[in-house]
């Protein structure tokens, strides 16, 4: 049995460390600060793998209960409580360490912005809300953690508030997501419909008759109601998880300090999705409309949102948009019913991409905060730490064997090969040429970094005279390597970013790690299909030879090579001879230009049009000035037949007499 | 019938007697004091005035109906209650007055004459036992206010309302009397007694025309439409003193005349006078609360309010019923003071060489004069009915009462006329309160005793409105 | 033989004819006066007719009290008018507008 | 009951307080602020008590008291709560503190008579949510306009005339004619006893015009769609305070009446009818919601945003008979309900401090236009973080208040259809882009102007109750149980009361 104190002290500690840092930072001040965070966090760490530990050496069951009642609504019970089995303790695992390495490194990134303490506070806030949504027992507590991971992230993006930028983004960020929610809670209140309870145990038990159950749209038509409600839930799942179309929102957030986009990005907010369908799988497993729609929204992110790394200039934004793409390959998994599979490269994603985005972090640094890699160029000479992590990251992203992000993602490619659903066909050949691409735009992006000629000694001035941070500082001067605070993550993140596929691939995929935290229909069970040819990670490494993501993989990397660093001028002629898509792909797809030039606009255009036709011409200006206008007409009107002639007067009596006198005496 | 009249037997018609005596001791008094007069007749009008409520109230307070002279003459409780109610009025009506009259040389004994003969008037008509009885009530009330709308001699449209008031009162007198000879001639008897028994049923021709003619002279009393053309020029020519006067105790007088003739007369042919009632009332009904809009006057405005008013109450007629009587009854008595005070804020507000009868003269009278705006706040809000004034219980009685007989679309244009009515109530608190003062704004003049007077007024309608009990009960008393 | 009907007409017609008289009228607050003297006879004179025929004598009784207020009505009448011409160096009626609205 | 009765206490001390304010005038300002603030602190300790001593197992009125009052009418003097009414009545108590702290030293003129009037509204609004006797009710009802009258005509903004006016006739011309349907029954029943009208039996034309009485009354009140013109006037016109009290209390007066007359009373008209109101109040968060984006006017903006937030209010109140129709059992009525409830408890928490906020930078830069404004939170660091909390309620986020309501609404009117949920759950969406783009452009971003530049942060006092404020829509968001236990009973009794028919069967 465990400690339900433990349990509340892994989110709480953060909590009360945000509260600190945040409420009382003048009093505690800059060291105050980042002491009690990541103290708090590192123990949220400790006691995660701890519980972890426990957990999967079989000392104890999974947990599952309820802390204290929110509230019981007409029967409902509305509880806040943990369940706590193999899914859950990884992903605490997963957001506790990059959490930490995050707070570590900020002590550098952030060191001499105003707003430290506020930082610290927002990030251990962050780390609270995502652990309440990992460990959530109930769909409530869920949204909850899904919301506020969200509003932590709209004010870390809009971080440095005073950049129109900045805070247009983190509200982008936010009614994107919101959108997102839209479906998400619309989903929950499907669950509430058909279960009466928000509990996931509920939930799942009542599956089945869910999936019997229909739901009436129209009076004529219905649907099936386990199709609609993991729809819903989904829609949720591609706001944060950044899918087609919802992912506009993701980009734009590196307005962020760098940390942010590490947190944020990589390890946890945008996995909440995933995870959110994993832990739901029960669900989701008894709707095939759904997983085949999850399986094209995800292969269509991961293809054409790698892409867009290949055009793009800002580092951060090329890691971002790598970061899309990966997020499309779990969801993939997803849809494939490979739920293992998304979630193993969802860990070791989270490693290697925390990895990648601090490093890009430190170069920004390096660079005096210069993010477009067109004035960098051979950084490796003076920042070689930075350099070479950020090479075990690339390798692991693009899938190199025996590197953690291999094994994921390969069997991810495995797994959709095995599956039978619809468009399985189509999400294959999409992971498989977004295998290429990866590599692509990962090497354009190490090679333009850190190697050929660098292109940076004229271009730091005027760098610093473009972003004038309200923390900017040495302005000018020569890169340089970064201080220990923030080589230091970038070393540990590299050393999981290797080893933890290798180390974990068995067990996680093959060795039911997951138990009956995820629930697959045999008739699905395309992992359950993988096991058989699988029998160690090194000679499965060796038979990646004979597969076609490693050849492409390699492919991608030589052609980066290649054009990049040897011919320049050939990414000139392609960008020349391609202008047109060229075009598409820096306005990526447009999808901002609709969203602003068509969706904001016509939406504005409404509500104006409602307010001034609708409110303040029609009722406003007809109905009631309208009527009251009427009345003092009517009024002066009236006031006219008394004209002040006695003899009018005397008329209008005699009128009144003569019609009584009329009216009554025809009625009698 | 014919009786040996002792002093006992006409002890019940007391009121009337000592009053006619009054009169005659203040006109005298008033003629030999010569200079003192100035000072005297007024403070021994109203000692007059506070020895006629204690002799009222000792003396005859009649528990009981009782019948005098051959059944011409009836004292019962609702006389004395409405003989009480007149002496108050006018009693506070010449409180208000007096500074007024000060100021514009109108301080005159012939004026104190006047308004005690027209309180006999009322009187009259209060204990009024049969037609002639009615008619001579009328009449004494009528002439006795002509002369006192004319009784500024130096001001020209104080005698031509005056003259219009006159003819067209002649006329509505007139068809009174028309109206009565053929009752008459239908019952074949002046005693609304008599008229009650004999006339029942089906009326026949000649009597619905004689109950169109009878409901014309009460209207034109009332001031209904379409008989209400006297009332806005009567109340903006006049001295507002007169106007305070006119607006308050006669209305008494016009609610006796209605309930002694329709309801106490005519009361078996009853569906003949209230659907023509009904007519009346709803024309005044949205007339007044619609011109009344439109108006710069304020007394004039308060005219079309009267009419407005008048509306209501005759819908208690309309009722026709027990409750009716009551909720007619009640909204006279409330509306009279309401009204008392109004014109009191007026006259207070009103100094020599100024008459402070403009809307605009009130623009910011909060800030020049708290205390008034907030009576006159009070004052406007209750005509309007809303609560916690004695206003609202007045229309809600009169809602009820229909209700209660199921006219139910009487109820709704009344409540919604109701609504537009408040929208002028409104301006006039808008101007006191959100307005910043113009330099010809209204500057009241101190003088406590009427200020205080007027606190008193303006905190009855408040208190009447808190605890409506108690002149509820007493109304439904008097009448049952 | 003159019935009741007739006297009744007759004096139906003396009441309109005043009653018109003063509408009509629009010159000359005299004739008002006039007219609203002519009203009350043909009251009266319904109300003695009636009396007549009904064989009691309240109407006429009546008729003399409306006599006597007649008097004083039309003194006062008389007196209101001289006060405006006072006022108004006019006793047209069609000057009497000051008032309206 | 002995004595005067708590909350006949609650009623007068504050009028007492509100008359005596009056006597002391404005030459004596300084002890008639502390007064003010004696007082209205003294009403809410008092009432706290209302919530100690309720007893949450029972649905019947409690802290009954009784006391003749019109016998010629048969209307008493009836006051008391349940779990709808008590909550309110807290609100009403424990609202009136910040908005007399709040005009402390904003108000200079004729500050006397500012404190008396709020005072004096505080007491009938108490009546209001208390009184058991309808004649009683509709007198509170009626009385509550003047105070505001005044309020918005004297100490508001340059076209308060016209917004005054316009805010008084079109709620008394919806009041009159509930007062109509109130004469009718006590002509039916002979009493002006809420609890007799619920239980008078009415046939399906009576209870259809009785409803169509109410709706005028409490749709224009709480407002509905389409007579809800007059709020946004009246709020941009109104000083702060003003403001406060007419988002945070008496647009709930609508929702009450709803809760307490139109559905018990007239159940049946209310289902038939039901469709028409859902649709309004789904037009209200869809329609307001698109119109409050485009405001400039940082007033105009909250309160289309409020009138979004009631189409929840009524939205709930009226679910129940399409989840019968629907599911064929009540599960989720009461939860419609409870949502309704927690909607209004928890909007006069997070409008009226919304509407503080704006009162705030108004009282330094006079200026209500979103245009104005920029980067403020350069200046006003704390202030911005206040504001953010209260815009994220306003949005509805978990673990403030402003979630709970919509939640529970959204939940239960998916049971009724899901096209209700769809278009209600729209909220989400449109209410954060209002919300946040308010934010966005008064808040954030570099200063914008000189004047921006110029503002001082919040001081003591305002720090105070916009604290107040933020720990109440927090403890509300994280722990709405308590409220929601005061409530069950009586929300169960409603819900019997709807469904049962009143018609002869």
């Amino acid at each position: 049995m465990m400690n339900p104190t433990t349990l509340l002290a892994i989110p709480l500690l953060p909590l009360a460390a945000a509260i600190l840092a945040g409420l009382f930072g003048r009093v505690i001040g800059r060291t105050g600060a980042h002491l009690v965070t990541i103290a708090a966090v590192g123990a949220a760490f400790v006691l995660s793998a701890q519980t972890a530990y426990a957990l999967l050496s079989g000392e104890v069951a999974p947990y599952n209960g309820a802390v204290y009642t929110w509230l019981v609504s007409d029967g409902v019970h509305m509880e806040v409580g943990f369940l706590i089995d193999q899914l859950t303790v990884l992903m605490m695992c997963v957001v506790t360490f990059v959490s930490l390495c995050v707070h570590v490194y900020t002590i550098g990134y952030m060191h001499d912005d105003p707003g430290y303490q506020r930082f610290f506070a927002y990030i251990s806030l962050f780390t609270f809300a995502m652990l309440m949504l990992v460990m959530s027992n109930n769909f409530m507590q869920l949204f909850f953690g899904w919301e506020a991971v969200g509003v932590v992230s709209y004010l870390l993006i809009g971080f440095w508030y005073t950049r129109p930028s900045a805070v247009f983004a983190n509200m982008k960020a936010f009614l994107v997501n919101r959108v997102g929610d839209f479906g998400f809670v619309l989903g929950i209140a499907g669950i509430v419909h058909f279960t009466g309870s928000l509990d996931y145990r509920d939930a799942f038990a009542a599956g089945p008759e869910i999936a019997a159950a229909k739901l009436a749209l129209t009076s004529g038509t219905s649907v099936s109601a386990i199709t609609l409600i993991c729809l819903c839930l989904f829609v949720g799942a591609m706001g944060k998880s950044a899918q087609v179309p919802l992912h506009v929102w993701l980009p734009d957030s590196m307005e962020g300090p760098t940390p942010i986009s590490a947190l944020i990005h990589a390890a946890t907010m945008v996995t909440a999705g995933i995870f959110m369908v994993a832990r739901l799988s029960p669900l989701f497993e008894l709707s095939e409309t759904a997983l085949s729609f999850i399986l094209i929204i995800g292969a269509t992110t991961a293809l054409f949102m790698g892409f867009l790394g290949i055009v793009n200039n800002d580092i951060k934004r090329v890691v971002a948009y790598s970061t899309l793409s990966q997020l499309g390959y779990m969801t993939v998994a997803l849809g494939a019913s490979a739920y293992g599979a998304a979630i193993f490269h969802l860990m070791t994603h989270a490693f290697f991409k925390a990895l990648l985005f601090l490093a890009a972090g430190s170069v920004i640094i390096g660079m005096h905060h210069e993010q477009d890699m067109r004035k960098m160029g051979g950084l490796a000479k003076v920042m070689p730490i930075t350099a070479i992590t950020c090479w075990i990251g690339s390798l692991a992203l693009i899938g190199t064997p025996l590197f953690s992000g291999f094994y994921s993602k390969d069997f991810i490619i495995e797994a959709v090969a095995e599956s039978h659903r619809y468009g399985a066909s189509y999400a294959y050949v999409c992971v498989l040429i977004g295998v290429f691409v990866t590599a692509l735009y990962t090497f354009r992006m190490l090679f333009m970094t850190f190697h050929g000629a660098p292109r940076w000694a004229h271009a730091a001035h005027d760098a610093a005279a473009h972003h004038d941070h309200s923390h900017d500082h040495g302005h000018g001067g020569t890169p340089h390597e970064s201080p220990w605070v923030v080589t230091l993550p970038l070393v540990l993140l590299a050393i999981p970013s290797v080893f933890i596929g290798a180390y974990t691939v068995g067990p996680v995929l093959f060795g039911g790690y997951f138990g009956d935290s995820i629930r697959v229909l045999p008739a699905n069970d395309v992992l359950g299909e993988l096991a058989h040819h699988f029998h160690d990670p090194v000679s499965f490494a060796a038979e990646a030879f004979g597969h076609p993501p490693f050849w492409l993989a390699l492919a991608g990397v030589v052609t980066a090579w290649f054009v990049f660093l040897q011919r320049p001028q050939i990414a000139d002629a392609f960008a020349t001879a391609l202008a047109p898509l060229r075009r598409i792909l820096e306005n990526k797809y447009f999808f901002d230009w609709f969203n602003e030039n068509v969706l904001a606009a016509a939406t504005r255009g409404l509500g104006r049009g409602f307010w001034k036709v609708g409110d303040q011409t029609l009722i406003d200006g007809a109905l009631v000035n309208g009527s009251a206008g009427l009345v003092a007409t009517l009024a002066g009107r009236m006031r006219r037949v008394q004209t002040g002639f006695l003899y009018s007067y005397a008329f209008w009596m005699v009128i009144g007499l003569a019609m009584l006198l009329g009216w009554f005496l025809v009625r009698s | 019938m014919q009786s040996n009249i002792t002093l006992q037997s006409i002890l019940p018609a007391l009121p009337e007697i000592y009053l006619a005596a009054a009169i005659c001791v203040v006109l005298l008094v008033d003629v030999f004091a010569g200079a003192a007069a100035r000072r005297i007749t007024p403070t021994l009008t109203l000692f007059v005035i506070a020895f006629g409520v204690a002799l009222t109230t000792f003396v005859v307070a009649a528990p009981t109906r009782e019948v005098l002279f051959s059944g011409m003459y009836v004292a019962d409780p609702l006389a004395t209650f409405l003989k009480l109610l007149g002496f108050l009025f006018t009693g506070v009506a010449l409180l208000y007055s007096r500074s007024y009259l000060e100021a514009r040389g109108l301080l005159k004994g012939e004026y104190y004459v006047l308004v005690l003969t027209a309180l006999l008037g009322i009187f009259v008509i209060a204990s009024a036992g049969s037609l002639l009885t009615i008619y001579i009530g009328v009449e004494l009330l009528a002439l006795s206010l002509y002369a006192l709308v004319a009784f500024d001699r130096d001001s020209g449209i104080a005698a031509e309302s005056a003259m219009k008031y006159f003819v067209l009162g002649a006329i509505a007198s007139g068809c009174l009397l028309y109206g009565m000879s053929l009752v008459y001639g239908m019952s074949g008897s002046l005693l609304l007694g008599d008229l009650a028994v004999r006339l029942h049923g089906e009326p026949s021709i000649g009597l619905v025309m004689g109950i169109v003619f009878l409901v014309v002279g009460v209207a034109f009393k009332f001031g209904a439409v379409p008989f209400h053309m006297w009332v806005p020029d009567v109340y903006q020519g006049a001295p507002s003193s007169v106007t305070l006067f006119v607006a308050s105790a006669p209305k008494l007088a016009s609610f006796a005349v209605a309930f002694r003739l329709l309801a106490g007369g005519l009361g078996n042919v009853a569906p003949a006078w209230t659907q023509m009632l009904a007519i009346v009332a709803v024309a005044s009904l949205v007339l007044g609360n619609v011109i009344a809009i439109a108006q710069t006057n304020l007394k004039r405005m308060l005219a079309y309010s009267a009419i407005g008013n008048v509306g209501f109450i005759l819908l208690g007629f309309v009722a026709g019923t027990e409750r009716g009587y009551e909720a007619a009854l009640y909204y006279t008595v409330a509306y009279v003071i309401m009204t008392l005070g109004a014109f009191g804020v007026i006259l207070l507000a009103s100094r020599a060489g100024f008459e402070a009868e403009r809307l605009d003269d009130y623009q910011g009278l909060h800030a020049r004069d708290p205390l008034l705006a907030l009576i006159m706040m009070a004052l406007m809000f209750s005509t309007a009915g809303i609560p916690p004034f004695v206003g609202f219980w007045a229309k809600l009685q009169i809602f009820q009462a229909l209700w209660l007989v199921g006219q139910t679309w009487l109820v709704v244009i009344a409540a919604a006329v109701s609504v537009i009515g408040v929208f002028y109530y409104l301006r006039v608190v808008k101007l006191m309160y959100f307005d910043a003062p113009t330099d010809q704004s209204v500057r009241a003049p101190s003088n406590a005793g009427v200020r205080v007077a007027l606190a008193c007024n303006a905190a009855a309608v408040l208190a009447l409105g808190l605890f409506p009990e108690g002149l509820l009960s007493l109304c439904a008393k008097v009448l049952s | 033989m003159i019935t009741l009907q007739h006297m009744l007409t007759l004096s139906g017609i003396l009441f309109a004819l005043s009653v018109a008289g003063i509408f009509i009228n629009r010159k000359n607050v005299i004739l008002l006066l006039m007219c609203i003297e002519l009203m009350l006879l043909a009251v009266n004179f319904s109300f003695v007719s009636f009396s007549r025929f009904l064989g009691n004598l309240d109407g006429q009784v009546f008729v003399f009290f409306v006599l006597t207020v007649a008097a004083a009505e039309s003194a006062i009448g008389l007196a209101i008018l001289v006060v405006l011409f006072r006022e108004r160096r006019s006793i047209n009626v069609e000057d009497l507008d000051t008032l309206k609205g | 009951m002995q004595g005067i009765g708590l909350l006949s206490l609650l009623i007068w001390l504050p009028i007492a307080g509100g008359v005596a304010l009056l006597a002391l005038g404005d030459a004596r300002i300084q002890i008639g602020r502390w007064l003010a603030l004696a007082v209205s602190l003294a009403t809410f300790v008092a009432s706290l008590s209302l919530y100690t001593g309720f007893d949450v197992t029972t649905s019947a009125f409690q802290f009954d008291e009784r006391a003749p009052w019109i016998p010629a009418f048969d209307a008493t003097y009836h006051l008391g709560v349940d779990g709808i009414s008590m909550p309110l009545v807290l609100l009403t108590t424990f609202i009136t503190v910040p908005v007399v702290i709040a005009g402390w030293k904003v108000i200079e003129q004729r500050a006397a008579q500012y404190f008396a009037a709020f005072l004096i509204m505080e007491g009938l609004m108490v009546g209001v949510f208390s009184a058991l006797d309808s004649l009683l009710f509709y007198f509170f009802w009626e009385a509550m306009l003047i105070p505001m009258f005044l309020i918005i005509g004297i100490w508001g903004g340059p076209r308060r005339v016209y917004a005054t006016i316009k805010f008084f006739l079109y709620t008394f011309l919806g009041s009159v004619f509930m007062l109509i349907a109130l004469i009718y029954m006590y002509l039916k029943t002979g009493s002006y006893e809420v609890t007799a009208f619920h239980a008078l039996p009415l046939s399906r034309t009576e209870q259809f015009w009785i409803f169509l009485a109410f709706f005028a009354a409490f749709a224009v009140k709480i407002p509905m769609f389409p007579v809800h013109t007059w709020l946004p006037d009246a709020h941009v016109e109104a000083p702060t305070g003003g403001s406060v009290v007419l988002a945070a209390i008496m647009l709930k007066m609508g929702g009450y009446g709803f809760l307490r007359f139109a559905l018990p009373i007239a159940p049946d008209a209310s289902r038939e009818l039901d469709t028409l109101v859902i649709i309004l109040s789904l037009v209200a968060v869809v329609y307001i919601g698109l119109v409050a984006l485009v405001q400039s006017d940082m007033k105009k903006l909250i309160a289309y945003s409020s009138i979004a937030h009631m189409g929840f209010v009524t939205l709930g109140a009226f679910l129940a008979f399409d989840i019968h129709a629907a599911t064929g059992d009540l599960r989720g009525a009461g939860m419609g309900l409870d949502g309704a409830m927690v909607q209004m408890i928890s909007h006069g928490l997070v409008s009226g401090a919304m509407f503080l906020c704006v009162g705030v930078m108004y009282d330094r830069l006079h200026s209500r236009e979103i245009s104005a404004y920029g980067g403020v939170i350069n200046r006003m660091p704390i202030f911005g973080a206040f504001m953010v909390l209260f815009a994220m309620a306003n949005s509805g986020l978990p673990g403030t208040s402003g979630f709970v309501g919509e939640f529970l609404v959204i939940l239960a009117s998916f049971k009724a259809n899901f096209w209700y949920a769809f278009l209600a759950a729209t909220t989400l969406v449109l209410g954060a882009a209002y919300t946040l783009w308010l934010v966005k452009r008064v808040i954030f971003g570099p200063v914008a102007n000189d004047h921006v530049a110029e503002l001082t942060d919040l001081d003591g006092r305002e720090f105070l109750i916009l604290g107040v404020l933020a720990i109440g829509v927090l403890a509300l968001g994280l722990w709405p149980a308590p409220l929601l236990e005061v409530m069950q009973p009586s929300i169960h009794h409603l819900v019997e009361q709807i469904v049962a028919t009143k018609l002869p069967v």
